[in-house]
C-alpha cells in the first residue's frame, strides 16, 4: 500500500505539491479552511509580469490533481503529532487522519491595513488595499470613488505593513513594488487620463521582467514615481485624500490631493501556534516559519516528517513558490523511501 | 507693523495641487525620452557644472515634474552642454535635447 | 469619512479615567495665559459635580518644559515626577490628575520607563528618599485634566445652559479641535481614542451640541515646539506653522478653536494677531479672528458661568462673536474689570485684526 | 516676324531676365562690405577664367554629378549642356538666315514656324539635320528624368527630393517643353515639308492620320506657354539654381565665404541648391536611421522658403558627409550654423561658477576635454605617452574639466560658448606654453578654429606623428591588423587624415575599410546632433560599425574619445584610441633610453590581451 501524505492548505503550494506527489505515486489528502481550493489565487484578476491571468494558473494547478487526491475543505487542523513514524492529525469537523508526512502550505495573510491608523483605511471613503482593487478588476467593476466618479487621480502607496517597525514587521514583503507598478499599468490601461502616483520607499525590481514593467509604466503609461513614505492621509470634506510625503530626492516636503489612495498591503504569517506548541516548530521574528537549513533544507522542517513549501516560510512569488512546492514533493518522496 | 524680530518662515512644502505642470508637460512633448528617467544621478555625477554649483539635471526633471519651475529656471543656464551625461546615461535619455527642451520650453511660455 | 470605521477605532482606544478624588497639579504656564480655565476646571468639579478635588501647596514644575529643551537631564526629571507622585501620597490621593498636556505626556513616559525599567524606578526611589527623605506610590490612575471633562461631558450637558448651537439659525456650531502633540503622538493608547483620531475634545463639542470638522491639518502641531518659540530667531517657524493651520481650517468657516493644551490656545489666539500685523491676512468672519478657547472655558460657557469670569476678555481674538452666536448675554462695560471690581484698562487696540 | 503665340514666351523670359537681375544685384549688396571688394577685386584677372571653366564644368557638363554616377551625369548634361547647344545652334541658324540680323530673341527659338521649310539659305539641311540631332540628345536626357521619377535607384538614387509648388509647376511646364517643341516642329513639317531625320519623320508619320495644317497652331502656342510658365515658375522653384549657380561660382572664385551670420552669400547658396537629393544618399541619419525629412536640401530649401523647423535644424550629425558629397560645393554645415545661431533660445547662461583653471609653467598644454573623462585609459595612455617621451607637459584639465565650448556652438549658442572660451584661454596663456595637445577632434577644431591661440594646436595624432617624425618616440610594430576610423570633426572637419596612418602604421598593419576618409561614417555619438534618440543613434553606430568591421581587423581604432565610447557599445573587436596604442608600443624614448625600453616591452605584450584597466596617473 502506497504511503500518505498530508497537505496543510490547498492553495499554490499545496496544490502544485500535491499533483506531483500523486505522480510519485503517493496518497495525498489536503486540508483546507475555506471552502474553495486556490487559496489567495482566487483573489487576484492578472500577475505580475507577465499579465497572465491568475485564473488560468489555477485551472492548470488543478489539472494537474489526481483524482484520487482526497481534499477537505472547510476544515481546520485542531490537533497534530508526530508519533514515530507515523502524523496523526485531527480536525475540527472531528475527522482523524493518518499520514507518513505532512506539508505545510499554509501560505500568508494580508496584512491589516487598519493597523497603518494613518492612512486610514476603512476610515476615509477614498483608500483601498491593493487586494481590493485586484476584486475590482477580478469583477471587471469600475474602478470609482465613493462618490462613483472616475477618479482623476490615484496614488499607490508601497510598503503598507512591511519595513515598518511601527506596525512589527521590518521585512520586505518582496512582491509588493511589482505588485503596485502592475496595478499602475491596469489603472492606466482602464482609465487612461488618470494621473497614477507610485510613493515608494526603494524599488525592488529584482526579477526578471520586471525592470521592463517598470519602464513601461514610466514611458508608456507616464506613471509617476515618488520616493517618499507616506507620512500622513487626511480626508478632505469632499472625500479627497490628502497625503504628506517627503520627496526624498529632492529632499522637499510634498503635498497632494488624491481621488483614491491604493495602500499595498504586505504578506504577513499565518497563525502559527499549533505548529509551535505540537509540532515544536520555530518562527522568525517576523513569525514566519523557520527550515531547517536556509539553503540546503528550505523546504524541510526540523521535525521529522514536516515540510514546507511556499509562503509560510516568508514572503514569496507564486513562481517561486511552485518551485518550492515541487522542490518539497521530491523531498518527501526521498524521505518516504528511506 | 510692529517689529517682532523675526518672519514667518516660508513653507518649504511642495503644493502639488497648485504647481502647473505645464512646463514638464512641454518639454515631456520636446523629449519624450524624459519619462525614462529612474533618478539614478550619473547626469549629475559626471556633471562638469555640478562639481562648482548645486546644478543637477537628475533634481531638475523632478522639479519638473512637481512643478517647482522657478529652481528650474535659476539653474538650467548653468548647462555647458559639453554632453558627459549623454554619455553616461544608462537610460537613454536624451539629455542636451532635454536641457534644450527645458530652455526653449521656458521661452515659449515666456517664464523669463 | 466612514463614521463605522472611526467608532471602531476609537473603541481600542478607550483609557480607564477615575471619577472622583482627583490630586490635581496645575501648568506652570496656563495661568498667565488663560488666567481662569484652571480655576473653572475646580468649579465645575467641586461646586457644580460635587466631585472632590486636592491641591497641594508645594507642586512645583514637573520640569518638562527643561527636559523638553535639553537643559535638564531626565534623571533630575524624573526625580521631580517622583516628587509630585510623593506629595500625592501623602496627601492620601490616587489619581493623578495634571492641568499641562506637556506635563501629562511627561507623567506617563516617566511611567512607561518604570514600567519597563524597574531599576531605574527603584534608583529614582532611592535618589528621591536620599533628597528629600519622602516614599511614594504610583498613581493608580492618570489622567489629564481634558480626560476627566470629557468623562464628566454627559453631565455637564444636563447641567448646560447654553448649547453649542447657534441660537438664530438652531444650527450645530462648528468647532475645529487641536490636541496638544503629548496628550497621545507619544503614547496613542494613553489617549482618548488615540494618536489619529483623537476622541476626547471631539466628545465634549458632539455631547453640547456642536459639531466638528475634521480639517487636513487637524494634525501639524501648533507652533509651541519647546525648541521653536524659546529661541527667538525660531519664531518665524513657530508662526508659520500655526499659519499652516489657519490656512488649512478657514475655508471651512469654523466657530471656534477649542483645545486641551496649555500652549496651543495661547500661540493660536495670538499669531493669529501677529500673522495680521505681518501678512495682513485674517482668518475669522470680517477681519476678525477664529476664537480660540480651552475646554475648561467652553464647559464654563455651556454651564452659563459669566464670560469675564471666565477669562475671555484676555484672549486676543474676540470672543463677542461666538457668544453672540451661542445666545450668551454679557455685559461689554464689564469686560476689564477686575476681579475686585477696579478697572483694569482696555489693552491697544490692533489695526491689522478687528476686535471688539 | 512676328504671330501672338509667341508672346508667352516673350513675357516670360523678360520676367525672368529682369528677376534674375534684380535678385543677381540684391544678393551682391547684402554681401559684406569686405566681400563686395574681393569679388570687384577678382574680375577680370585669372579668376574669371577660372570661373569660366568652372561654370562649363560644373553647370553645363555636370562633372561632378557624372563622378557620382553616370547616368545622372548624362541626364543632367543632356538637359543643360544639350538645350544651351539648341539654344547657340537655333541662334546661328537664325543669324545665317537673317543675314547676320538677330532679330527678336523668340525668332530663333520658333524658326521652324516663321520658316517651316527655309531652302533658300546654305546650309539649312545641315542645320535641320544639328537641331534635331540636339532634340534627340535633350529628349533622352528628358526620357531619363521622366524614368527617374518612376525608378530612382536606376540613376544610383536611392531617394529622391520631395517638391514644392514652385517646383512641381516648373518640373511640368520643363517636362513639356521639348516633347511640344517635338511636336510643333513635326506637324509644321507635316504640313509645311522641312525638317530632318527626326522631325520630317514624326510629322509625315502624324499627317497621316492628323490634320497638321489645324494642329501645328497650336502646338506652337503650347510650346511657347510651356516656355513661358517654365521661366515664369523659375524663380520660384529648384531650377534658380540654374542661373545662381554661375554667380555662386564666380563668388566662390573671388574668395567669398560663409561668415557666422546670414549674408548674401549665404543666398546664393540657397539658390544653387538643385535639390538633386545627392546629399540624402550620403546622410546617415538616412540610410540607418530611416530620419528621411531632415537632409540638407530640406534644410536649404526650408531656409529659403522661411519655414524653418527647430527640430529639423537640430536633428544632424554635423558630419559634413554632404557637404562633401554636394555636387554644388554649398558649404551647408555653415548654412546649418547660422540657423541654429538664428534659433538660439536666448537664455542668458551663468557660467560665473566657471573660473579658469590654476595654469602651470610647462612646454606643452594638454587638454583632455570632457569626453576623456569618461573614457579614462585615453588621457592615462596620453599621459604616459608624453612621460615616456620626456614631454614636459600641465595636464590642464585633471581635475576640473570646463568645456572647450563647441557643444554649445553646434547647438547654436555662440555667445555663450565665447564665455567659456575666454576662461580657458586665459589659463591656456598663462601657462606660456609653446603648444597645445588635445585628443579630442571636437576640441582641437575648437581651440584652432575659434580661439584665436598664438600657439600652435595639435590633434595627439599630429603631435605623436611630428615626434616620430623628428626621431623622438618610436614605435614597435606588432602582428595585429586595424581599422582605422576618421572621426568627423578630425577628419572632414579638419582635414587631419595622413597623421593617425602615419602613426598607426609605425606600431601595427591597417587594413582599409569601406568607406574611409573623406567618406567616413559618423559613428552616430555626435553632439551636432540634439534631437535624435538613443534609439536612432544606436542603428546609426551598428550600421557604421558593422562598414568599418567589414574586413574583420583585430582592433577598431580611433581618436576621438567620444567615437571611442560610441563603438564600444556594439563593437565584437576591442576599439582603441590611437593613444593606447602608441603608449602600448613605444619602444624608444631617445632622451631616456634605458627606462622607456623596460617599460614599452611589458606594455606591448599586454596591449591586446586585456583592456587597459589602470585608471589613474602612477608617477
Amino acid at each position: 500500500m502506497s504511503k500518505k501524505v498530508l497537505i496543510i492548505g490547498a492553495g499554490v503550494a499545496g496544490l502544485e505539491a500535491s499533483g506531483v506527489l500523486s505522480k510519485l505515486g503517493y496518497n495525498v489528502t489536503i486540508v483546507e479552511e475555506s471552502d474553495r481550493i486556490g487559496g489567495k489565487l482566487n483573489r487576484w484578476s492578472h500577475l505580475f509580469p507577465s499579465r497572465r491571468p491568475a485564473s488560468e494558473v489555477l485551472e492548470h494547478l488543478q489539472l494537474n490533481l489526481d483524482p484520487n487526491t482526497v481534499i477537505i475543505t472547510n476544515s481546520k487542523i485542531t490537533d497534530i503529532a508526530v508519533k514515530d513514524t507515523s502524523i496523526e492529525a485531527s480536525l475540527n469537523t472531528g475527522k482523524h487522519i493518518d499520514a507518513d508526512a505532512v506539508l505545510i502550505s499554509t501560505g500568508f495573510e494580508l496584512f491589516d491595513a487598519k493597523k497603518k491608523e494613518e492612512y486610514g483605511y476603512q476610515i476615509y471613503e477614498n483608500v483601498i488595499t491593493s487586494a481590493d482593487l485586484e476584486k475590482i478588476f477580478k469583477e471587471g467593476k469600475e474602478l470609482t470613488t465613493s462618490k462613483g466618479k472616475a477618479p482623476k487621480r490615484i496614488g499607490i502607496i508601497h510598503c503598507v505593513g512591511s519595513r515598518d517597525e511601527k506596525v512589527g514587521n521590518t521585512y520586505c514583503s518582496k512582491v509588493c513594488c511589482v505588485t503596485g507598478v502592475k496595478q499602475a499599468i491596469e489603472i492606466k490601461e482602464h482609465l487612461s487620463s488618470c494621473e497614477v502616483f507610485n510613493f515608494y520607499m526603494d524599488l525592488r525590481m529584482y526579477d526578471r521582467h520586471f525592470e521592463d514593467l517598470y519602464q513601461e509604466a514610466q514611458v508608456k503609461h507616464h506613471v509617476q514615481f515618488i520616493r517618499g513614505r507616506l507620512s500622513e492621509a487626511f480626508e478632505n470634506p469632499d472625500g479627497t485624500v490628502m497625503v504628506k510625503v517627503e520627496d526624498t530626492l529632492l529632499g522637499k516636503p510634498m503635498k497632494m490631493n488624491l481621488d483614491l489612495v491604493v495602500l499595498l498591503v504586505g504578506m504577513t504569517a499565518g497563525n502559527n501556534s499549533l505548529f509551535k506548541k505540537q509540532l515544536r516548530l520555530e518562527t522568525g521574528t517576523d513569525k514566519f516559519l523557520v527550515p531547517a537549513d536556509e539553503h540546503f533544507k528550505s523546504v524541510s522542517s526540523k521535525q521529522k516528517g514536516v515540510f514546507f513549501a511556499g509562503a509560510c516560510t516568508g514572503p514569496k512569488t507564486i513562481e517561486n513558490t511552485i518551485t518550492e512546492a515541487r522542490a518539497a514533493a521530491l523531498e518527501i518522496a526521498g524521505y518516504l523511501k528511506n | 507693523m510692529p517689529d517682532f524680530g523675526y518672519k514667518i518662515s516660508k513653507d518649504r512644502q511642495i503644493n502639488f495641487d497648485e504647481n502647473s505642470k505645464n512646463l514638464f508637460a512641454e518639454v515631456a512633448m520636446r523629449e519624450p525620452s524624459v519619462y525614462r528617467c529612474i533618478s539614478c544621478g550619473t547626469c549629475a555625477a559626471t556633471c562638469s557644472a555640478a562639481q562648482f554649483t548645486s546644478y543637477s539635471l537628475r533634481k531638475m526633471i523632478l522639479l519638473l515634474k512637481r512643478g517647482e519651475d522657478k529652481e528650474v529656471i535659476t539653474s538650467v543656464s548653468r548647462c555647458m552642454l559639453c554632453g558627459k551625461c549623454q554619455l553616461a546615461c544608462p537610460m537613454g535619455v536624451n539629455t542636451r535635447n532635454l536641457i534644450l527642451s527645458i530652455q526653449n520650453a521656458i521661452k515659449k511660455l515666456s517664464h523669463v | 469619512m466612514l463614521q463605522e470605521g472611526k467608532k471602531a477605532l476609537w473603541k481600542e482606544y478607550q483609557k480607564e479615567i477615575a471619577d472622583d478624588r482627583y490630586f490635581y497639579v496645575r501648568s506652570c504656564v496656563r495661568q498667565n495665559f488663560f488666567p481662569a480655565s484652571e480655576t473653572t476646571f475646580l468649579r465645575i468639579l467641586t461646586e457644580e459635580l460635587g466631585k472632590s478635588v486636592y491641591e497641594h501647596p508645594h507642586h512645583t514644575s514637573c520640569s518638562g518644559v527643561g527636559y523638553h529643551s535639553d537643559v535638564i537631564p531626565f534623571e533630575t526629571t524624573m526625580t521631580m515626577v517622583a516628587r509630585q507622585f510623593a506629595l500625592m501620597t501623602e496627601s492620601g490621593f490616587m489619581n493623578f490628575v495634571p492641568s499641562c498636556i506637556t506635563s501629562f505626556g511627561l507623567y506617563t513616559e516617566v511611567l512607561e520607563t518604570w514600567h519597563h525599567f524597574p531599576e531605574v524606578e527603584a534608583r529614582i526611589r532611592e535618589t528621591l528618599r536620599k533628597a528629600t527623605g519622602r516614599e511614594f506610590e504610583k498613581p493608580a490612575n492618570l489622567a489629564h485634566a481634558s480626560d476627566i471633562i470629557y468623562k464628566l461631558r454627559n453631565e455637564i450637558a444636563d447641567r448646560a445652559k447654553y448649547k453649542l448651537v447657534n441660537h438664530n439659525t438652531g444650527q450645530p456650531l462648528r468647532g475645529v479641535e487641536h490636541i496638544g502633540c503629548h496628550y497621545a503622538k507619544m503614547f496613542p493608547h494613553k489617549g482618548v481614542g488615540g494618536a489619529e483620531y483623537p476622541y476626547v475634545l471631539v466628545g465634549m463639542i458632539e455631547s453640547w451640541g456642536g459639531e466638528v470638522v475634521d480639517y487636513p491639518e487637524r494634525r501639524h502641531c501648533c507652533g509651541f515646539g519647546f525648541r521653536q518659540y524659546l529661541v527667538k530667531a525660531n519664531r518665524g517657524y513657530s508662526v508659520a506653522s500655526s499659519k499652516k493651520k489657519f490656512e488649512s481650517m478657514a475655508p471651512y468657516k469654523p466657530d471656534f478653536i477649542l483645545t486641551n493644551c496649555p500652549g496651543c490656545p495661547y500661540f493660536l489666539d495670538r499669531w493669529q494677531y501677529a500673522i495680521a500685523e505681518m501678512e495682513g491676512t485674517t482668518y475669522g468672519e470680517d477681519g476678525m479672528g477664529i476664537p480660540v478657547l480651552t475646554y475648561e472655558e467652553l464647559a464654563g460657557l455651556v454651564l452659563g458661568y459669566d464670560p469675564w469670569d471666565l477669562g475671555l476678555q484676555v484672549h486676543q481674538v474676540s470672543v463677542e462673536p461666538l457668544l453672540d452666536k451661542m445666545g450668551i448675554p454679557y455685559n461689554s462695560s464689564k469686560k476689564y474689570l477686575g476681579k475686585n471690581g477696579k478697572f483694569l484698562g482696555v489693552p491697544f487696540k490692533p489695526a491689522a485684526i478687528k476686535v471688539c | 516676324m512676328f504671330d501672338w503665340f509667341v508672346l508667352p514666351f516673350t513675357l516670360g523670359l523678360v520676367f525672368l531676365l529682369g528677376f534674375i537681375a534684380w535678385k543677381f544685384t540684391s544678393w551682391i549688396k547684402s554681401l559684406t562690405q569686405e566681400d563686395q571688394e574681393k569679388l570687384v577685386k577678382s574680375l577680370a584677372t585669372r579668376k574669371t577664367l577660372v570661373s569660366i571653366r568652372e561654370i562649363i564644368s560644373e553647370s553645363l557638363l555636370h562633372r561632378k554629378i557624372f563622378k557620382t554616377n553616370r547616368m545622372l551625369g548624362y541626364m543632367h548634361m543632356s538637359l543643360a549642356f544639350g538645350w544651351l547647344l539648341l539654344i547657340l545652334a537655333g541662334n546661328l541658324e537664325s543669324r545665317i538666315f537673317n543675314h547676320g540680323e538677330m532679330g527678336p530673341p523668340y525668332v530663333p527659338i520658333f524658326f521652324r514656324f516663321f520658316h517651316p521649310n527655309p531652302e533658300i539659305f546654305r546650309f539649312h539641311q545641315e542645320f535641320s539635320f544639328l537641331m534635331d540631332l540636339l532634340l534627340v540628345f535633350v529628349l533622352s536626357g528628358v526620357a531619363l528624368a521622366y524614368y527617374k521619377r518612376l525608378n530612382s535607384k536606376f540613376l544610383g538614387l536611392k531617394k529622391t527630393t520631395k517638391h514644392v509648388m514652385g517646383d512641381r509647376i516648373a518640373l511640368t511646364a520643363l517636362w513639356f517643353i521639348f516633347p511640344l517643341r517635338l511636336l510643333a516642329e513635326s506637324f509644321s513639317s507635316g504640313a509645311f515639308g522641312g525638317g530632318s531625320f527626326l522631325t520630317s519623320t514624326t510629322g509625315s508619320f502624324l499627317n497621316s492620320f492628323l490634320p497638321s495644317e489645324i494642329l501645328y497652331y497650336p502646338f506652337w502656342l503650347a510650346y511657347s506657354s510651356a516656355l513661358g510658365m517654365f521661366f515664369v515658375a523659375l524663380p520660384f522653384s529648384r531650377y534658380m539654381h540654374i542661373p545662381t549657380e554661375t554667380l555662386l561660382i564666380v563668388l566662390r572664385n573671388a574668395g567669398i565665404k560663409e561668415q557666422k551670420s546670414h549674408t548674401g552669400f549665404t543666398d546664393v547658396e540657397l539658390n544653387s541648391c538643385s535639390r538633386c537629393g545627392i546629399c540624402i544618399d550620403s546622410c546617415q541619419l538616412s540610410s540607418a536611421a530611416a530620419i528621411n525629412n531632415v537632409q540638407s536640401v530640406y534644410q536649404l530649401r526650408d531656409i529659403r522658403y522661411n519655414t524653418v523647423d527647430q527640430d529639423r535644424s537640430l536633428n544632424c550629425l554635423m558630419c559634413g558627409r554632404c557637404d562633401q558629397a554636394c555636387p554644388v560645393g554649398i558649404d551647408i554645415a555653415a548654412i546649418r550654423q547660422i540657423k541654429r545661431n538664428e534659433l538660439n533660445p536666448g537664455m542668458k547662461e551663468e557660467y560665473s561658477y566657471v573660473h579658469p583653471a590654476k595654469a602651470q609653467q610647462a612646454d606643452v598644454v594638454y587638454f583632455a576635454g570632457c569626453m576623456s573623462h569618461l573614457t579614462p585609459s585615453i588621457k592615462h595612455s596620453v599621459v604616459q605617452s608624453f612621460k615616456k617621451g620626456g614631454i614636459n607637459f600641465w595636464f590642464m584639465d585633471e581635475t576640473e574639466s570646463i568645456c572647450c565650448g563647441r557643444p554649445l556652438l553646434l547647438a547654436g549658442k555662440s555667445e555663450e560658448a565665447k564665455a567659456l572660451m575666454q576662461k580657458n584661454k586665459t589659463a591656456i596663456e598663462q601657462s606660456h606654453a609653446k603648444a597645445l595637445v588635445t585628443n579630442c577632434p571636437i576640441c582641437y577644431k575648437m581651440f584652432k578654429n575659434e580661439y584665436g591661440l598664438d600657439i600652435p594646436v595639435y590633434h595627439h595624432s599630429q603631435y605623436f606623428a611630428g615626434l616620430i617624425e623628428n626621431n623622438l618616440m618610436q614605435l614597435e610594430k606588432q602582428n595585429i591588423t586595424a581599422v582605422y576610423h576618421d572621426p568627423c570633426e578630425l577628419g572632414r572637419g579638419s582635414n587631419v587624415y595622413k597623421e593617425p596612418r602615419k602613426v598607426l602604421n609605425q606600431a601595427l598593419t591597417l587594413i582599409s575599410a569601406e568607406e574611409e576618409g573623406e567618406k567616413s561614417l559618423c559613428c552616430g555619438g555626435s553632439l551636432g546632433n540634439t534631437t535624435i534618440s538613443t534609439e536612432q543613434r544606436n542603428k546609426i553606430t551598428q550600421d557604421a560599425c558593422d562598414t568599418l568591421l567589414k574586413q574583420n581587423p583585430d582592433v577598431l581604432i580611433t581618436s576621438c574619445p567620444l567615437c571611442k565610447k560610441t563603438f564600444q557599445k556594439v563593437s565584437d573587436v576591442p576599439v582603441y584610441d590611437l593613444a593606447e596604442i602608441v603608449n602600448g608600443a613605444i619602444v624608444i624614448n631617445t632622451k631616456n633610453k634605458s627606462k622607456a625600453n623596460q617599460n614599452s616591452k611589458i606594455i606591448k605584450k599586454e596591449l591586446l590581451e586585456e583592456e587597459i584597466s589602470n585608471q589613474t596617473y602612477p608617477d
